[in-house]
C-alpha cells in the first residue's frame, strides 16, 4: 500500500525556508499567503496488510529516522486503504 | 595522545582534521571507518565535517545509526573527550550527546567565510588555552549552520555554561550583524552538560597554519591535546 | 536510402549514406540510434575537429594531451596535473540547478577516470541581465547547483569568473573545470585491451533521465527543447563522492584495464569509446545493466545519460575484487559484458544481437563538416565607435563607482561565498585574487588556477578575443607568482551552420593557437559547445581558457591587494587611449563597440616574465592586471582588498575615460616595498618592459590625479560598498 | 483557511534522496519499505473565501515558485475547506 509521511517544522521553531517563500511569494503577487511553513513529504510503498499495523510502523520510521522530533512533528497516512 | 577520525561515506574534512592533529600537532591519529565498532586506545573522538550520508534528509540525520556512532556514544557516555566540527556538530545533536539542532542557514545560502568567534568557556577541555572572552579567527563553511534549541534549554545551557563560543566582531561584539547564520543567541559552539563532548560550526583544523590563512583553531585543537596530555601524566602518577 | 530515417536520428541524408557505407547494410534502429547521438556535434565534433588541430598540444611536460577523458602536464616531483574544462550550457538552461550540478558532476568524473584525485573546481558562467527576474533566477540556481555539488565532493571551488550580456539571456553558458592531481605511474586510460577481459558498469543505477542529452546540445534551444524537459538528469554528489572514493581504491589494486566514465551518449560512448581507443571491440548485453526503472528498451539504456556510472575494464578474473570494493562503498559493480577481438560494438538484449556495428565507425569516423566561413556584414558596424560623442564627464568618482558598480565588474563574493574553496586544507589563495593556489601534498611546490573567458572583445574580433583569453589567464598565473604550464579550453559559440559563427570559431581557434604558441603555453584538452543561440540571436562568441601554472614556494604567493603604507604602486605596461570593447563604453553606450585593443603577444610575454620573476623574488608585494573595467577598477579593488588607501598620479596626454576604463592588455598594476623599487625597475628595464611609478599606499582614501589634476578622492569604504554590494544588492544577501 | 501544497519528483526523475532514506529505513530493519520519493510539504494560511480560489491561487503559486515544474509535480488541498 502507499503511504506518506507528512514532517514539518514544530510551532516556535525557526523555519528560515517557510520565511524565504512567504516572501517570494508576497513579492509575486500573493500577498495573502501568511504563516508559511516548509516541511517534508515522504511518499513510499509498504507491503499490503493491516492498516494499523502499517501506521504504527510509519510512526516508528517518523521517530527513529525521518523526524528530529526536537524541531519537527510528523503525520502519518495511508493513501489507498480503501482500495 | 591518539585521536580517531571518523570517516562516514560522504566524510570530506576528514582528510583535514587528520592533518591538523597528526602533521601540525604531532599527534597519533588514525582514520576509523563507520562500520567499525571499537574505539579502544584512542583517547579522543574527533567527527570532522563533510556529508556522512549524503545528508540528503537532514545532516546527521542518518549516520547517527552507524555502528560507529554507537560507539561513540559508549565512548562519550564514559567521559572520553569528543569534538564535533560542522557536520560532526550536526551528528552530535541528532544523537542527543548535545543539545539543540541546525537548522538551514537563515539566508538560505551555502556560506563559506571567515568568521570571528567569542571563548565563552575557557574552562572546558576544548578552550583550555584559551582567556575566557578570547576571539578566534575561524573559517566556516556550511549550509545547516543555524543553531535552533527551545528558550527553556537556552536558559539551563546558559546556567551550566554550556555556549562554548559565539559568532561576533573582531572586537568581541556578539549581536545580530555578526550572526552568520541566524544561530539562536549568536552560538556557534555548545558543551555538553559534563564538559567532555563539543560540537561546534567553525573548523579549527582548517585554521591550524600560518600557510593557509591563520593558527587560531590550534587554541581549540591545542587545548584537547593539553588536557589529555596533563590526564595521562596524572593517571601516571598515581 | 530513407531520408526519414536519418532524420528522426538528427543525421544529414549524406551522414546517412555514410552509415550504410560503412555497415554495408541499412543499419538497424537500435544501430541508427546510437550513429545518432555517437555522431551529433556534441560527441563527434565534426565540425570543430579539423580546425581544433591548428592548437599545439605538445611541449616537454605534457604527458597526456587532447584525445583523453582529461589532459595532463608534469609539474615536477614525479607528479602532474590533470585537467579539463566542459560545458554544461543546455541543460543548465532548460534547468539551471540539475544542469549546473551535473555539469560539475561530469567534470569531475573525467578526472579521476585518469586516475587522479580531484583537488580543485573552477566555473566560467554568463548570464543575460541581472534587471530581469529570469535571469537572477537562473544565476541563483546556477551557483547553487554548482556549490552543492561541488561541496558535498568536497573538492574546493577556489576560481571562476562571472559575466553578463544580453545575448546570454536565452543561452546562459555554464563552464565547470576539474583539475586532479596524480603520480605519473598512476595514469589511468580510456582504452579497452585483452580480448576476455571483463566489461563492468559501476556506480549508480541506470534509468531514463537525460535521454538523447547529447543530440540536445547540438541544437539550439527552440520551443522543442523545452519538450524534452524529460532530459533532466539528477546530480546525485554523494553518490558520486562514493564512485570517486571506490575508483581510486580500485585503481590501488591491477584490476583495471582501462576506464571511462559515463557522459554524454552513455554507455554508447563509454564502449564504442574504449573499443576504438584500444582497437577492441566490445561484446554487451543491455539486460545485465542495473536499472532504476522498469521496461526500458535496449536504446534507453545505450543513450541513458543517467549519473554517477563509470565503465571499467576488467582483467579477466578480477571480478569479484571489483565487486567487493563497490560493495564495500555501497555500489553497484556489474559485469555487462566483454572485450573482443571482432572490433565490433555488439549489443545484446538478452542474448540476442540488437547493434553491431565497428566501434571505430561510431567514435571515430563520422564524416567532418566544412562549412562556410564568412566575416559578417555587421562586423564592421559593431567596430564603429565614435568616441566624440561619449559623454562627457563632470564627476569621475560617479563614473568611477558606476563601473564598480556592473555586474561584470563587482565582486563576485555573493558567488564564491556559496563555495567552499578551503576544504582539503591546500587553499593558499582562495577566490579573490587573480589566481588562485594550492599547495601540493608530499611537495614544497604549489599550482596556480585560474579561468578566462572572453566575450565583447571577441565579438570586435574574434581572433584577439581569443588570444586575449589566453594571455589574461596566463596573466593572471603570473601575478600570484606561477610560471603558466598548459590550457584547457571551452569554445562557446552559436550555430556553426551559420557562416558568421563559422567564422567566429576559426577566428578564435586561430587566435588562441597563436597566443599559445607566442606564450609557449600547450593546449591539453578542450571542449566545444555550439548552438548557443536562441531563434536568431547568438551569444557572444565565447572562447574560455582554464589554465594552470607552478612555482616553487607558495608561501611567496602574491595577491592582489596592496599591503603596507609607504609602498610603491608601479604600473607594468602602457597607458594607451583604446577604449573598445570596454565595460564603460557598454556602460555608457548599452553597446559593444569600438575596435579591440592591440594585443603585442611579445610585448605581453614581457610584461609577464617581469611580474613572474619579481614575484617568485620576493621583490613584489602584490600583483593584479588590468582586465575588465580598466586601470582605474585595478587600482580600486588593490585598495579595496587591501583595505588602505593609496595616492596616484597618473601621466596626462591621454583622454582620460580611456585611461582610467579603457581596457588594453598587457598591463599589471604592482606594489613594491620602496627599498626594492629600483630592482624592480631595473627589472623592467632590462627586459624592455615600460614601468612607470604611480604613487604609493597608504591612507585611507583612494586619490587619483590625472595630468597633476586630482579627479577622485573617495574613501576606500566608499568604493569596497560600491563593488562589494553591487551583486548581493540585486541578488539579496 | 489552511492550505497545503505537496511538491514530488516526477515519475522517472532520479530522486537521490528518496534512495538514501529508503537504504536507510531497511538498514533500520523496515525492510518493507520500497519507492520512497522524498518531496516538499509547503502549509500557509489563505485569506477566508472561496475554495476553488483558493486552490486555484495555489496552482499559480506551485506552477510560478512553489515546484520546479522541469522535474517536479505538485498537489493543492485546502486543509479546513469544511470548517
Ligand atoms: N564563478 C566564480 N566561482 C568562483 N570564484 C569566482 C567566480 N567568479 C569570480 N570568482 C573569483 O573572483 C575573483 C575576481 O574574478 P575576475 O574578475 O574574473 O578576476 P580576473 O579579472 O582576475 O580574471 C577571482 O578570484 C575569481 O576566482
Ligand atoms: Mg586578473
Amino acid at each position: 500500500m502507499k503511504a506518506r509521511v507528512l514532517i514539518t517544522p514544530k510551532k516556535g521553531i525557526a523555519d528560515p525556508q517557510g520565511t524565504a517563500i512567504e516572501q517570494a511569494l508576497h513579492a509575486l503577487g500573493f500577498t495573502g499567503a501568511r504563516g508559511v511553513r516548509m516541511g517534508k513529504c515522504i511518499e513510499l510503498e509498504l507491503p499490503d496488510g493491516d492498516p494499523n499495523s502499517a501506521r504504527d510502523a510509519l510512526a516508528r520510521m517518523s521517530e527513529q529516522l525521518l523526524a528530529n522530533t526536537n524541531i519537527e512533528q510528523y503525520t502519518c497516512m495511508i493513501l489507498d486503504e480503501d482500495v | 595522545m591518539k585521536f580517531a577520525v571518523a570517516v562516514f561515506p560522504g566524510s570530506n574534512c576528514d582528510i583535514d582534521a587528520y592533518r591538523a592533529m597528526g602533521a601540525v600537532l604531532g599527534q597519533k591519529v588514525e582514520y576509523v571507518w563507520h562500520r567499525a565498532t571499537d574505539l579502544s586506545g584512542f583517547d579522543g573522538v574527533i567527527l570532522p565535517g563533510g556529508f556522512s550520508y549524503g545528508d540528503y534528509l537532514r545532516p546527521g540525520a542518518i549516520a547517527h545509526f552507524s555502528p560507529l556512532m554507537t560507539s561513540v556514544v559508549r565512548f562519550a557516555r564514559g567521559g572520553g573527550i569528543v569534538i564535533g566540527v560542522c557536520n560532526g556538530f550536526q551528528l552530535l545533536t541528532e544523537a542527543g550527546l548535545l543539545p539543540g539542532a541546525l537548522l538551514r542557514n537563515r539566508g538560505l545560502t551555502f556560506i563559506c567565510d571567515t568568521v570571528h568567534v567569542r571563548v565563552e568557556n575557557a574552562g572546558t577541555p576544548f578552550t583550555s588555552r584559551c582567556a575566557a572572552g578570547q576571539v578566534l579567527r575561524l573559517p566556516i563553511a556550511h549550509g545547516d549552520g543555524n543553531y535552533s534549541v527551545d528558550a527553556t534549554t537556552l536558559a539551563a545551557m546558559e546556567q551550566k555554561n554550556q555556549v562554548l563560543l559565539r559568532y561576533c566582531s573582531a572586537e568581541g561584539t556578539a549581536d545580530d550583524a555578526h550572526n552568520p547564520n541566524g544561530s539562536c543567541a549568536n552560538i556557534a559552539g555548545v558543551v555538553n552538560e559534563q564538559g567532555n563532548v563539543a560540537g561546534m560550526m567553525p573548523h579549527p583544523e582548517r585554521a591550524a597554519e600560518s600557510l593557509l590563512g591563520g593558527t587560531d583553531g590550534l587554541f581549540i585543537l591545542g587545548s584537547v591535546v593539553d588536557v589529555l596530555t596533563r590526564r595521562d601524566h596524572e593517571s601516571c602518577a598515581c | 536510402m530513407n531520408p526519414v530515417r536519418a532524420e528522426r536520428v538528427g543525421l544529414t541524408a549524406t551522414e546517412y549514406r555514410r552509415v550504410c557505407e560503412l555497415l554495408g547494410r541499412e543499419p538497424g534502429d537500435v544501430e541508427l540510434d546510437l550513429f545518432g547521438v555517437m555522431w551529433s556535434e556534441h560527441c563527434s565534433y565534426k565540425t570543430s575537429r579539423p580546425l581544433l588541430r591548428l592548437f599545439p598540444t605538445s611541449g616537454p611536460g605534457v604527458l597526456q594531451g587532447p584525445g583523453e577523458n582529461a589532459g595532463i602536464v608534469d609539474i615536477g616531483d614525479d607528479l602532474a596535473v590533470v585537467m579539463k574544462v566542459e560545458s554544461h550550457n543546455h541543460p543548465s538552461a532548460v534547468e539551471p540547478y540539475q544542469g549546473a550540478a551535473t555539469g560539475s558532476g561530469g567534470i569531475i568524473r573525467d578526472i579521476f577516470t585518469m586516475g587522479a584525485r580531484p583537488v580543485a573546481m573552477l566555473d566560467s558562467l554568463r548570464f543575460g541581465d541581472l534587471e530581469d527576474v529570469h535571469q537572477r533566477a537562473l544565476f541563483r540556481e546556477v551557483v547553487k547547483g554548482i556549490g552543492d555539488y561541488d561541496n558535498c565532493m568536497g573538492i574546493p571551488t577556489v576560481a571562476g569568473e562571472v559575466g553578463f550580456d544580453p545575448s546570454y539571456a536565452g543561452n546562459c553558458l555554464v563552464n565547470a573545470m576539474c583539475v586532479g592531481i596524480i603520480r605519473h605511474e598512476d595514469i589511468k586510460r580510456g582504452a579497452a585491451a585483452g580480448v576476455g577481459n571483463a566489461v563492468m558498469l559501476v556506480g549508480s543505477t541506470t534509468g531514463r533521465d537525460g535521454m538523447g542529452g547529447a543530440s540536445f546540445a547540438s541544437v539550439d534551444l527552440t520551443a522543442a527543447s523545452q519538450e524534452r524537459k524529460s532530459a533532466v538528469q539528477v546530480g546525485d554528489p554523494f553518490m558520486e563522492k562514493l564512485l570517486l572514493e571506490a575508483c581510486l581504491e580500485l585503481f590501488r589494486t591491477d584490476a583495471v584495464v582501462g576506464i571511462q566514465d559515463l557522459g554524454a551518449a552513455g554507455l554508447t560512448s563509454a564502449s564504442c569509446e574504449t573499443a576504438a581507443r584500444g582497437g577492441v571491440g566490445i561484446d554487451l548485453d543491455v539486460e545485465l545493466v542495473p536499472r532504476r526503472e522498469d521496461g526500458m528498451s535496449a536504446v534507453e539504456v545505450m543513450i541513458s545519460e543517467s549519473q554517477e556510472r563509470m565503465l571499467v575494464i576488467v582483467r579477466q578474473g578480477h571480478e569479484d575484487e571489483v565487486r567487493r570494493i563497490f560493495d564495500k562503498w555501497g555500489l553497484n559493480a556489474a559485469v555487462i559484458g566483454h572485450v573482443t577481438e571482432d572490433g565490433m560494438l555488439t549489443v545484446r538484449q538478452d542474448g540476442e544481437v540488437v547493434a553491431q556495428v565497428p566501434a571505430k565507425a561510431l567514435a571515430e569516423q563520422a564524416p567532418l563538416r566544412h562549412p562556410q566561413a564568412e566575416r559578417p556584414t555587421w562586423q564592421d558596424d559593431v567596430m564603429r565607435l565614435d568616441e566624440t560623442e561619449l559623454p562627457a564627464v563632470s564627476d569621475w568618482k560617479v563614473v568611477l563607482k558606476d563601473v564598480l558598480r556592473m555586474p561584470t565588474v563587482a565582486s563576485k563574493e555573493w558567488v564564491y561565498r556559496q563555495y567552499d574553496s578551503v576544504v582539503r586544507t591546500s587553499t593558499v589563495v582562495g577566490p579573490g585574487s587573480d589566481a588562485a593556489v594550492l599547495r601540493v601534498d608530499g611537495t614544497t611546490c604549489g599550482i596556480a588556477l585560474t579561468i578566462d573567458g572572453a566575450g565583447p572583445m571577441s565579438l570586435l574580433d574574434p581572433a584577439t578575443g581569443a588570444a586575449m583569453a589566453v594571455a589574461e589567464a596566463a596573466r593572471n598565473l603570473v601575478c600570484s607568482g606561477a610560471r603558466p604550464l598548459a590550457l584547457t579550453d571551452c569554445l562557446n559559440f552559436g550555430n556553426p551552420e551559420r557562416p558568421d559563427v563559422f567564422w567566429q570559431f576559426s577566428q578564435a581557434v586561430a587566435g588562441m593557437s597563436k597566443a599559445c604558441r607566442a606564450l609557449g603555453i600547450p593546449v591539453i584538452g578542450g571542449n566545444v559547445s555550439f548552438y548557443n543561440e536562441t531563434g536568431t540571436l547568438a551569444i557572444l562568441p565565447t572562447p574560455v581558457v582554464g589554465m594552470v601554472g607552478v612555482m616553487d614556494d607558495p608561501g611567496r604567493a602574491c595577491r592582489q591587494g596592496f599591503v603596507a603604507p609607504g609602498d610603491s604602486i608601479v604600473l607594468l605596461g602602457e597607458c594607451t587611449d583604446e577604449l573598445g570593447g570596454s565595460v564603460y563604453v557598454h556602460m555608457v553606450t548599452g553597446r559593444t563597440a569600438g575596435h579591440v585593443p592591440v594585443l603585442d603577444l611579445e610585448r605581453e610575454c614581457l610584461v609577464q616574465t617581469v611580474c613572474q620573476g619579481a614575484v617568485s623574488r620576493g621583490i613584489i608585494r602584490s600583483a593584479h592586471d588590468v582586465s575588465e573595467g580598466g586601470l582605474a577598477v585595478t587600482l580600486a579593488e588593490s585598495c579595496i582588498t587591501g583595505d588602505i588607501g593609496a595616492h596616484i598620479s597618473l601621466p596626462g596626454g591621454v583622454r582620460p575615460d580611456a585611461l582610467l576604463f579603457g581596457e588594453a592588455p598587457s598591463r599589471i598594476v604592482v606594489s613594491v616595498a620602496p627599498e626594492d623599487l629600483c630592482a624592480l625597475l631595473e627589472m623592467a628595464r632590462n627586459a624592455g618592459v615600460p614601468a612607470t611609478l604611480l604613487g604609493c599606499v597608504g591612507g585611507s582614501d583612494v586619490i587619483l590625479e590625472v595630468g597633476g589634476r586630482s579627479i577622485v578622492q573617495a574613501p576606500v569604504t566608499e568604493l569596497a560598498d560600491a563593488w562589494r554590494g553591487a551583486l548581493p544588492g540585486v541578488m539579496g544577501r
